[in-house]
């Protein structure tokens, strides 16, 4: 038994370096790039569907309802295997990244969509008395205030990709739990692997997450403080 | 760098047939899983490795070229060779008739023996008659389930040879039907696992290397390049390097 | 300065405006008053096309736009028109992620694209007239209601507007903050600024108006100064809704 | 070319009823089940993480923080391969459902406590005005309002659930996409399988976003209709 | 019937409530007035326990309480005396998931467990006496602010409270609705209802209260009968007060 314990922890030790190596080489650019991007797109796709252009609002409509309502692997699989048929033939990390942020947007999209219609009408209506146009209502008074509020549901998405970003295996990308895979090949031991990976993950989430209080007290710094609700 | 060579793939696709594209661009693109071991795996160091990797190597070099595997699942490895991501595949692929319809496969490298797997306690299982009404652990994707289903053994769904492992040592099935090869590494990884092999099977199946349809100079290419190492002795020192014995039937 | 022509609104099957002529002089005080539901803010909201009147004319200033039934007027119009006027709300609309002052320049800044150092002078001298010059740098949370709309004025009155219009800017308020606004307010109307005030504050209009206007139903019921309107109104209706205003038990 | 048409489209008709059978029999069960249990749990834990008693708050946190941090698979794999080790052997389908369940728990509970949260202090002062205790102000006043401002970021949750069951496939529960898997290993089509999983995905999760739908209808219908917000 | 003792209440550093004493006689209405600010709104909270006081003693009818800093009440004790009382808040703070009858019975029924048939007996006869008898399967976001106030009373009441908290009940309503709201309030006062009312509606006070009390600064500055505080104030602050009230502009 101690023998057994002594070759877990060997594995666990030697695996650490490698595992990590691949989380900050993959895991974490393809979740920050492919969170960023994905933000911008929900971003667009939440002001085109709350918009009065009909024909452009049914096709955010269609692009969420897409995305939302099929799984990710699928939606990787065919822009890096499907779309080469049609001569777009993308690199693994790019085809990630896009079908990621695609996904986000989808999701995100719905978030932020919902946050510009918690925005008070008054706000509007200020906005306009004061002779802006919606363009500049938008930007300056009503975006603004939505991000505070989307800020704790896109960290929910957020953390969510962390994790759902293992599915880039599928597509080549080899991140952090393709190589956990790969170190179980060699030492059959997936439990301990696995773990292992699950702590690392645990660890980025957490700091990402630290990263989200920050932002909720740098924007709740820029207006009211609320007392306590209990 | 896989996809450095796609344009002149696609421009050249046309006129020039698959081995020529690849004689041109110095590379042959080989998918494999890269999680299988002791066929496609990776070593200490990390770097890729393994009897099917070797083989891989080898018939490349017998091109004249370099061989670029690129590493994916399974799902993804079928996939990528559709959408030509890959020239061929190295994984253990047994060329099953339904396969047959859709790809070209070279001949037989490598032929493997079925193991009947039971926890080391078990001592009702001796025999693959045996599994009657018991539970094997198989995975789909291979074809050693109809040998376990033909014993009239309760099929359970596996993901790949580790899961089987991990269900048998927890008692989750009786048995599973599995690779031998494998099992031997496994047992060279954990010389005290609990498991023990009581029975093998000569009817093993074969597995091959596969590339898409239409491309028979390749395929013509590759027998001719694992013929040849079987010929002048390569292929017994990789089987050997490997299982320390000839694998090849 | 103002005038509205034969302006009606429609929500839906619901007349809300049925026809209204009013005419607001440059340098004059027009109070709105009426019972709840007959249709005040919605005239307001109609002169600084927060609403878009279903028919009608209205003039501010140089500008002037006819509304038809079921015709979209022009964005650019619209804007045009909308920015002759400034507009104080009951419950102030503060943008809370500003600061007071940044809240003041917005206007001039985003929409006049004045330079920024003029723009911020102009809007501290504006503080300073509404009694604030201290709270340039806090947040609209953090004033009282009192001092918020009196934020709300500076900011109304910083993108330079022929009028202001004010939609019961003193209901929101403790009573003993109601003060310090129509003080404002009344300073304002001295200085000569144009103004419509939707209130129920009788001793303002008694003592600031220069016409006092009763709405009921969507009609003008009863228009004029106000000595003339409070003490000899010609109607029942009007009696009866200032006896109710004046004596509520 | 039209052999190989011929080909997917007998594969494609081949295979849709058992990949419907394996979502009507596990998909659909394993959501439903996982997300109802689910909710209690992230009801409970929500209401742990607002109450005053410290330590039970503290194990409440430390539940959330692990079960969103480490991703869904590490938590099957040890709920079904792990606990064999301490004498507790669980079927493939319940070790499914405990997982799940506490995933959608953790993720549902900030949900939740978010909801509760949001509900205006005077509610709370109005029930106790009326000598009701915290418990009678939750259970009548709080947790009903609550409920329906939490539907759309919950449906969120449950949308992705469907998706994410198929991670049941490596606790050996031939679910819908495991299914998908084996017929691929079959056919060697794995872009058609998963573009046809993808459809039956897509219509299982439109017919429950339906159900949505009608959730808020209903709730709206018991209070006031909100104008237009732009 | 009411008894508060050197009630003193801090939040943290800030001392709003600085040793009061107040009686308030059964069936007789109290009113508060004072600036904002002052503890007005904290000194009603005190009495229904939606704040603790820091130190101090309260009694309600026939129940007691001393209040010890850092000493938390048994939550038992603070709910046998929360519920001698009823409160009616400025906002309504109605139950917006439930109608108008679900909103009164609400106490009753899962507070005081009755039956009910019988209280729903007892909400129609309550409807009734605030006159909204038609209102019953309403849901409050259908009705006007009066309204809603109005069904405020009558929940508070239908838990048959011995004394009556109202925080200015009518601050939040138009102008026209104060009367309909105020109207009520003085039918429960001439039936005798023990009433502690914090408002500025100084008409009311006059014709309504027994008792005027001026808080000021956490503390009680002046009290008496309205006709005695209001015409010969005592103190130069309360005259300042009131006539800023009186007088806004
Ligand atoms: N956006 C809207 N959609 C539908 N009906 C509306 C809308 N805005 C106002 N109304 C209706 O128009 C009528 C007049 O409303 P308005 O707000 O102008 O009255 P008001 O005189 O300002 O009343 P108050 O004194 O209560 O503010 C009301 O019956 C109201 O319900
Ligand atoms: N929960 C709280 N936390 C901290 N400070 C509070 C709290 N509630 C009230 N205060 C402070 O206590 C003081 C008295 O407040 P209170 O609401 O009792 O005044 P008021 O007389 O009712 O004023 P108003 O006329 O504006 O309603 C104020 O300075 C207020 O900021
Ligand atoms: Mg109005
Ligand atoms: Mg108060």
């Amino acid at each position: 038994m101690s023998d057994h314990t002594e070759r877990l922890y060997h594995i666990f030790i030697e695996s650490f370096l490698p595992l990590l190596k691949a989380g900050v080489a993959f895991t974490i650019p393809l979740t920050l790039v492919s969170f960023a991007i994905g933000l911008v797109i929900a971003f667009v796709t939440a002001l085109v569907r709350i918009s009065p252009v009909g024909p452009l609002r049914g096709i955010a409509r269609f692009y969420v309802w897409i995305f939302r309502g099929t799984p990710l692997i699928v939606q990787l699989f065919i822009i890096f295997y499907g779309l080469p048929s049609i001569g777009l033939t993308l690199p693994p990390f790019t085809a990630g990244v896009i079908g990621f942020s695609l996904s986000v947007g989808a999701y995100g999209s719905e978030i932020i969509r919902a946050a510009i219609l918690s925005i008070s009408q008054g706000q509007w209506e200020a906005a306009y008395s004061i002779g802006m146009t919606k363009r500049q209502a938008l930007r300056r008074i009503i975006v603004p205030q939505a991000l505070r509020v989307s800020v704790p549901p896109l960290s929910n998405s957020f953390i969510s990709l962390i994790k759902d970003t293992s599915l880039a295996a599928s597509i080549t990308v080899t991140e952090m739990f393709q190589k956990a895979q790969e170190i179980t090949a060699r030492y059959y031991e997936p439990m301990l692997l696995y773990c292992e990976v699950a702590l690392i993950y645990l660890v980025f989430s957490t700091v990402l997450s630290h990263f989200q209080n920050r932002l909720e007290h740098y924007f709740d710094s820029k207006s009211a403080k609320k007392g306590s609700l209990l | 760098g896989n996809n450095s060579s796609n344009n002149a793939d696609k421009n050249n696709s046309k006129k020039q047939t698959l081995l020529q594209q690849i004689k041109d661009r110095g590379t042959i693109k080989i998918g494999t899983e890269g999680t299988y071991a002791p066929f496609t795996y990776h070593d200490k160091n990390g770097k890729l490795t393994g009897f099917d990797v070797d083989i891989a190597k080898e018939v490349a070099k017998r091109l004249g070229v370099k061989a670029d595997f690129v590493e994916t699942k399974w799902d993804g490895m079928i996939a990528g060779l559709d959408a030509k991501r890959f020239d061929a595949v190295f994984n253990e692929v047994a060329a099953t008739p339904e396969r047959k319809e859709k790809y070209d496969f070279s001949s037989p490298y490598i032929v493997s023996k079925a193991a009947l797997i039971v926890r080391k306690d078990n001592n009702t299982i001796k025999n693959f008659s045996d599994l009657k009404g018991k539970k094997s652990g198989q995975s789909m994707t291979s074809n050693l389930s109809k040998i376990a289903k033909e014993n009239g053994a309760q099929i359970v769904s596996v993901d790949g040879f580790n899961q089987a492992i991990d269900l048998l040592k927890s008692g989750r099935i009786d048995a599973t039907v599995n690779d031998s090869l494998s099992f031997l590494d496994l047992k060279k990884q954990q010389p005290n696992i609990p498991l023990k092999v009581v029975a093998e099977e000569n009817s093993g199946s074969a597995s091959s290397a596969m590339m898409r349809k239409g491309n028979k100079d390749l395929v013509k290419a590759v027998n001719k390049a694992l013929t040849d190492m079987k010929k002048d002795g390569t292929y017994l020192k990789i089987s050997k390097k490997y299982f320390n014995e000839d694998v090849s039937k | 300065m103002i005038e509205v022509k034969a302006i009606q609104k429609s929500f839906g099957e619901h007349h809300v405006l049925k026809g209204l002529d009013l005419t607001v002089k440059k340098g004059q005080v027009t109070v709105i008053i009426g019972p709840s539901g007959s249709g005040k803010t919605t005239l307001l909201r109609c002169m600084n096309l927060l609403e878009i009147p279903t028919n009608g004319t209205l003039r501010v200033g140089d500008i002037s736009l006819t509304f038809e039934e079921n015709v979209q007027p022009k964005p650019k119009d619209m804007l045009a028109l909308r920015r002759k006027s400034g507009m104080v709300f009951q419950s102030y609309n503060l943008f809370p992620h500003m600061t007071v002052l940044q809240n003041i320049m917005e206007g001039p800044v985003i929409v006049q694209k004045k330079a920024k150092e003029e723009a911020k002078t102009t809007a501290l001298q504006l503080l300073k007239k509404v009694g604030l010059a201290d709270k340039a740098d806090a947040y609209p949370d953090q004033l009282s209601g009192g001092q918020q709309q009196r934020v709300g004025i500076a900011r109304a009155m910083a993108v330079n507007p022929e009028v202001l219009l004010f939609d019961e800017p003193t209901s929101a308020l403790d009573p003993e903050l109601v003060g310090e606004v129509l003080k404002v307010m009344k300073e304002l109307a001295v200085e000569g600024m144009t103004m419509v005030v939707v209130t129920h504050e009788m001793k303002f209009a008694e003592e600031v108006a220069d016409k006092v206007v009763l709405l009921d139903q969507g009609k003008i019921l009863e228009q004029g100064e106000p000595s003339e309107l409070f003490n000899h109104p010609k109607h029942e209706r009007t009696r009866a809704f200032l006896s109710r205003l004046i004596n509520p038990i």
